[in-house]
């Protein structure tokens, strides 16, 4: 009920083609992952844990179904009475609704609600990413340094260096003194995460400017961070430190989800800092007489009377008697029916694997079921996509 | 149903629970892995589409008030109706339902319920209340009482009831144990609100202690009382082994799927635990596992709640192992209820029997 | 928590235009009514009093100005887990977006809402009305008459009659047998209050012929209904009685207003019918030693030292020593200084009335300070618009 | 503030608050038209960003169960933290706040905050809690208490400091009455969250039953204690004058600007009252009117709460007049506290004094 420090806008993207497939019916930001998660479970609780709550989140595609999934934004404690999550699609306005044409225009298009919450500081995240991260250390260190922006970064090995956008700070104070794009030779390896905190003014002025700018492509990395970093501001970086991953294309989907069944997990959901989710009230899951069930992580409301291993299954899935799962991800509702055989696969919401099926992929060419699909037992399949 | 609302009443028959009834009432017992008893209760309620709930706040009542706490995940956070705790005084050292309805029953008249559900949250259930609803107003009955068919015999407090065919109830009896076949109340009354109003204060004005005894059991021939017939999976926890044989039940998957598959789930206080890890070593069989929980061991037979940790070399079967316990490596339990954080260090043997299982009490270091 | 029986979709209009100054920073719905109420309490309270709990507000303009006054829905009881009051602008798709071409292509454009709560019936209102109805016994009669759609309607005086769409029934059992949309020699004076209920597959199939065809304006009432009749669907009217007023026009709004100080109000804000609303903690309003207060209906928040008569006040308003209100609307936060007068206006919100400056309109002219205006004293004005 | 909770205890000194405490604890007194008197506490918490709030419940809790409810009018109907029920079996017949505290230790020590504001919800005040927890740290104080200087002569108990220049605490002694200019305790300890769970432990289980003087003036010499001084508008509601004066406070203007109309709101329970209406007859001066009464006649000096009626013909001067009261035609009232649900019929008229206000209990009807 006290006056917004920190807005967070959360760049839930567009239709996040490269997720192919599992994207047809719901938003990037919608996907399942890690066994009862979606993807924007991540920005949203670090929020709601870093003590930001208001979040306005950014997306082009399938509003509603998102809007359904977050409700009222209780499942994160987000539904303060003057409104804590706001769904904004790009809507329709004088002369019509425009596409979001880059991340800074997708921000420039909402300036109008960052008036109304009024913050001293804008954050701005992605809505692929996976990780957990306390925000409001970020904040401090920006006001510390007494920043125009600060950028959150972190190493990545020197060879991956070349895919990413790389800072080269000063090395006594973080102060960011160039940034390149995929730079073939990289003198430094600080990676853009692509969560940046801007005072509000300073964001507000390059905004405007850069939405004037026709040769502008509109976006964060290519265009507002560069003229920024030539106009001399402060920009300071903010080193991450933990697990950080972009599951934006089935195969690091798949392997995000692989990483949690290691002897360590890359981090623990058991610990304060909690990923909150919107779940639906389910029982705990029944293991059959004959199941097995080794190396996965199992939701509530699934009922498994086979085999599973090193998988990840998520709410409400059953897996009938002498079916094997292995080095796949199920998500919610889905039916493996009795000796079907899945395998480095992803199958999406309420698809059914009919009696002895096979879906096969291998790693490098993970099998996809899309939502709602029956795959017969007749239909084996193997490699990129099975429909 | 806007003119109906639930009163949920947390007292029961504990003298049986022992242990596991000492720092809480029946009505906050753990459940299935997941639950608390009284939330079989307040979600039929909720699904039957009552959106306000009275709860008689009795003695212990921290464990109800952590659970419960406003409502929200029941959808009972609400500006108008939605959850309200009746509080009860205890004057004259009287801290029974009865005198915490009488307490309280301003706030029963001032409602604008015209049906109020009266209900002891110590029964296991999924109930849609509509069709007791409609069958109360089909009979004309001035009372409805829920009950079911006894599934076994088993020491413990119970009221069985004569039913006749056309549903009128012509005898009730309290025993100290239900048998078989037997007609056992289940401890939901139906009755208009000013039916309920009248048979409150002038059986708690009379001296009256017990509601279905001084109120209802003296007075069999003042009122019209038909019986409702609930088909489906019912039992009433009373004691020890009803409890425990309660947990087992719900290892049946068609008592599961009964329970919470249907359209109708039961809700809980959600806690966002992570899901189940298993490891290379598990080998877990028959058994609910809650989320949180971690799993190296071997489980048979069981119900593990949440965060449970199972370290290599356990063997765990016939159990009820409650919330956060630690089992740790090479111990074995067998026909033993945990209650909540309990820890079994290396190596430690515990052993119950079938019918009389070792309980061991709340945050105690084996 | 239990399956949506009936989904209300409120019209919420456009801009209002014909509402004037009093829709430049605001959505029609979201116009102040009644000292403390906005035009959207009415359809909301009674959806909430009716016991429909799923509710899509359909506004072409200014999406986040209501987002933020709606809140989560709470002030209404719809805030469910599961999501309550949806703000539905139209957002960019595939082809980019459009406005909504009427209000039957409004609801077009959300089947997709409609799809996602799966409800039997639906119920269409209007946003811009005044009036306290129960929704749920109208839907008792809509399913007593097997009805493919019923219709509110009131008894207009006979001269009125061709300013409205007019139902022409059959008496025994109120089935319509024929509509008309402003009819010069009306049969019946039962004019259509723009409240629908419709079964949903029933409006589903008309809603998708309807969009396909050119030379339709995709309005229910010059459009769907008259096919609907044509085709001989089941179509029942249900007869309303009590207040109904639009409020679509400056004078109507204020007359709505004046039509609550009568000695026998239209309606009692204090029978169990409650209207709810979104309001901000303040403390019970303050009279001074030399406020005469008359006639008029005031609000928590403000603080009198003048003279107020045949006036309506919403919250936070000051009235200055010497000053004097009649017959006038005074909106939130609005400060009226010492000495200045005002008679038959409308002064919207967070306004100052200079001290000494005079703002009168008249009956049938009457004067509206825009939101957020000064009027200075030497501006002192008469009539339609100040500014 | 995440690392700061509340709690709030229910208990004050009632005893010469007559007929307005025999139903319901001090804080739940209804004041300034609108409120109840734990408004002041829990609203200056939650806008201190502070969203972890424990109530101990106490004896006649329903009117305060009535008023938070969920806690959600506070924005305390949360997931996590958020508002929580702390109840008092009473056990040995104890019902003593400390005896709650003890009871709950458990609860406060499990919580992730650093910091506890126990707080009395006993006084009018609006504070920023957050220079009070700065003063703290800055002061590296054991326990901070928070004070005001008396605004005047007035009966009624009160705990009067010595403050050192510096801030620190070098007495306290309880009385019977406040004088003018003393510094006197608004009822509001800070300390680390060890620090109190050690005071109420050891202060309980030694046989203390009050933390003020059992656990604090009785060991003074073992703490480093630092009085707050609040210079803003605050007062404790300790007697039927302090009431009386408390609200005539409130109508002025300045007061009231700064309780209610800073960017700090003072919230309550959202009744969805309508706005007033003032009929052609109506006469009201230097008066606060709540929202849903309609005024046919004279009100002077005066403090309505919501759903007054005053009929044609009435005077009504120097007095409170609470929630659903009807004022008859020609009824005159003078010096008058009417408390909830009050009829006075036509033509009555009531005087008390200035000092010595006329109380009329809930639901007369004269």
């Amino acid at each position: 009920m006290s006056k917004t420090t920190c807005v967070a806008m959360i760049l839930a993207g567009g239709q996040g083609s490269r997720l192919g497939a599992l994207t047809k019916k719901i938003a990037k930001p919608a996907v399942p992952f890690g066994g009862k998660y979606r993807i924007i479970d991540f920005p949203l609780s670090n929020c709601a844990n870093s003590g930001i709550d208001k979040v306005g989140v950014l997306t082009q595609y399938r509003p509603l179904e998102l809007h359904n999934y977050l409700g009222t934004g209780d499942a994160w404690d987000l539904d303060k009475s003057d409104g804590g999550v706001f769904i904004l699609p790009p809507y329709a306005r004088d002369k019509g609704a425009d596409w979001y044409k880059g991340t800074a225009d997708a921000i420039y298009q909402n300036l109008n609600f960052i008036d109304m919450v009024d913050p001293e500081y804008v954050l701005v995240l992605s809505g692929d990413h996976i990780y957990t991260m306390d925000y409001a250390k970020m904040l401090a260190a920006h006001r510390a340094n007494k920043a125009d922006a600060t950028i959150g970064v972190f190493e990545v090995p020197w060879d991956e260096a070349p895919r990413f956008g790389i800072m080269n700070t000063d090395e006594k104070d973080g102060r960011i003194v160039e940034f390149e794009e995929k730079p073939a030779k990289p003198k430094s390896n600080l990676a853009s995460m692509g969560i940046y905190i801007f005072n509000r003014d300073f964001l507000d002025k390059y905004l405007k400017e850069d939405a004037t700018d026709d040769n502008s492509s509109h976006d964060f990395g290519k265009n507002i961070i560069p003229t920024m970093l030539k106009d001399k501001a402060r920009m300071y970086s903010y080193a991450f430190e933990g697990y950080w991953k972009d599951v934006g294309t089935i195969e690091s989907l798949w392997q995000a989800n692989m990483d949690l069944l290691q002897d360590e997990p890359p981090f623990s959901f058991t610990s304060a800092w909690k990923i909150y989710s919107n779940n639906p009230s389910l029982p705990p899951h029944y293991l059959g007489r004959d199941a097995k069930v080794t190396c996965s992580m199992l939701n509530e409301g699934s009922m498994i009377m086979g085999e599973v291993d090193h998988s990840v299954l998520f709410s409400g899935v059953k897996i009938g008697k002498g079916a094997k799962v292995t080095n796949s991800v199920i998500m919610p509702f889905t039916v493996v029916e009795e000796n079907a055989v899945i395998d480095h696969a992803i199958v999406a919401q309420n698809c059914v694997i009919s009696a002895g099926a096979h879906v096969a992929g291998s790693e490098g060419a993970i099998a996809v079921v899309p939502e709602g699909e029956t795959v017969a037992a007749e239909q084996a399949s193997v490699g990129q996509q099975v429909s | 149903m806007g003119n109906v609302m639930g009163i949920i009443r947390l007292d029961g028959a504990n003298s049986m629970l022992k242990e596991l009834c000492e720092h809480r009432p029946v009505a906050a017992l753990p459940i299935a892995g997941r639950y608390r008893i009284l939330d079989f209760a307040v979600s039929s309620l909720v699904n039957s589409g009552i959106g306000h709930v009275g709860v008689l706040v009795s003695k212990k009542a921290r464990p109800v008030f952590d659970h419960l706490r406003s409502g929200k995940d029941w959808d009972l956070a609400r500006h108008r109706d939605g959850l309200a705790y009746l509080p009860n005084d205890g004057e004259n050292g009287n801290t029974s339902a009865l005198a915490g309805l009488y307490q309280n029953i301003d706030f029963v008249m001032r409602s604008s319920a015209e049906y109020v559900f009266l209900v002891q949250a110590d029964t296991v259930y999924n109930i849609d209340f509509r069709h007791v609803l409609l069958f109360h107003q089909n009979t004309g009955a001035d009372i409805t009482m829920v009950y079911c068919k006894a599934r076994e015999d088993l020491p413990g407090e119970a009221a069985s009831m004569q039913v006749a065919e056309n549903g009128k109830v012509t005898d009730i009896a309290k025993r100290m144990t239900s048998t078989k076949g037997s007609n056992d109340f289940m401890g939901i009354f139906l009755m208009r609100k000013d039916t309920l109003v009248k048979l409150v204060t002038s059986t708690f004005e009379r001296g009256g202690n017990s509601m279905l005894v001084d109120g209802i059991i003296r007075h069999m021939d003042e009122f019209s009382i038909y019986g409702y017939e609930h088909k489906g999976f019912s039992t009433r926890i009373n004691s020890t082994m009803a409890y425990f044989n309660a947990n087992k039940s719900i290892l049946n998957p068609d008592i599961w799927n009964e329970l919470f598959m249907s359209e109708h789930p039961i809700h809980t206080k959600t806690k966002d635990a992570a899901p189940v890890q298993y490891k290379n070593t598990a080998k877990v069989t028959n058994s609910l596992i809650g989320n949180g929980c971690e799993i190296y061991g071997e489980v048979e037979d069981s119900i593990l709640f949440r965060g449970v940790r199972v370290a290599e070399g356990v063997k765990i079967k016939d159990c009820i192992i409650m919330e956060q316990c630690q089992i740790e490596q090479y111990a074995m339990l067998r026909d033993v209820i945990c209650d909540k954080n309990v820890v079994v260090s290396e190596d430690q043997w515990l052993k119950g029997a079938e019918n009389y299982p070792l309980i061991i009490a709340k945050s105690t270091v084996i």
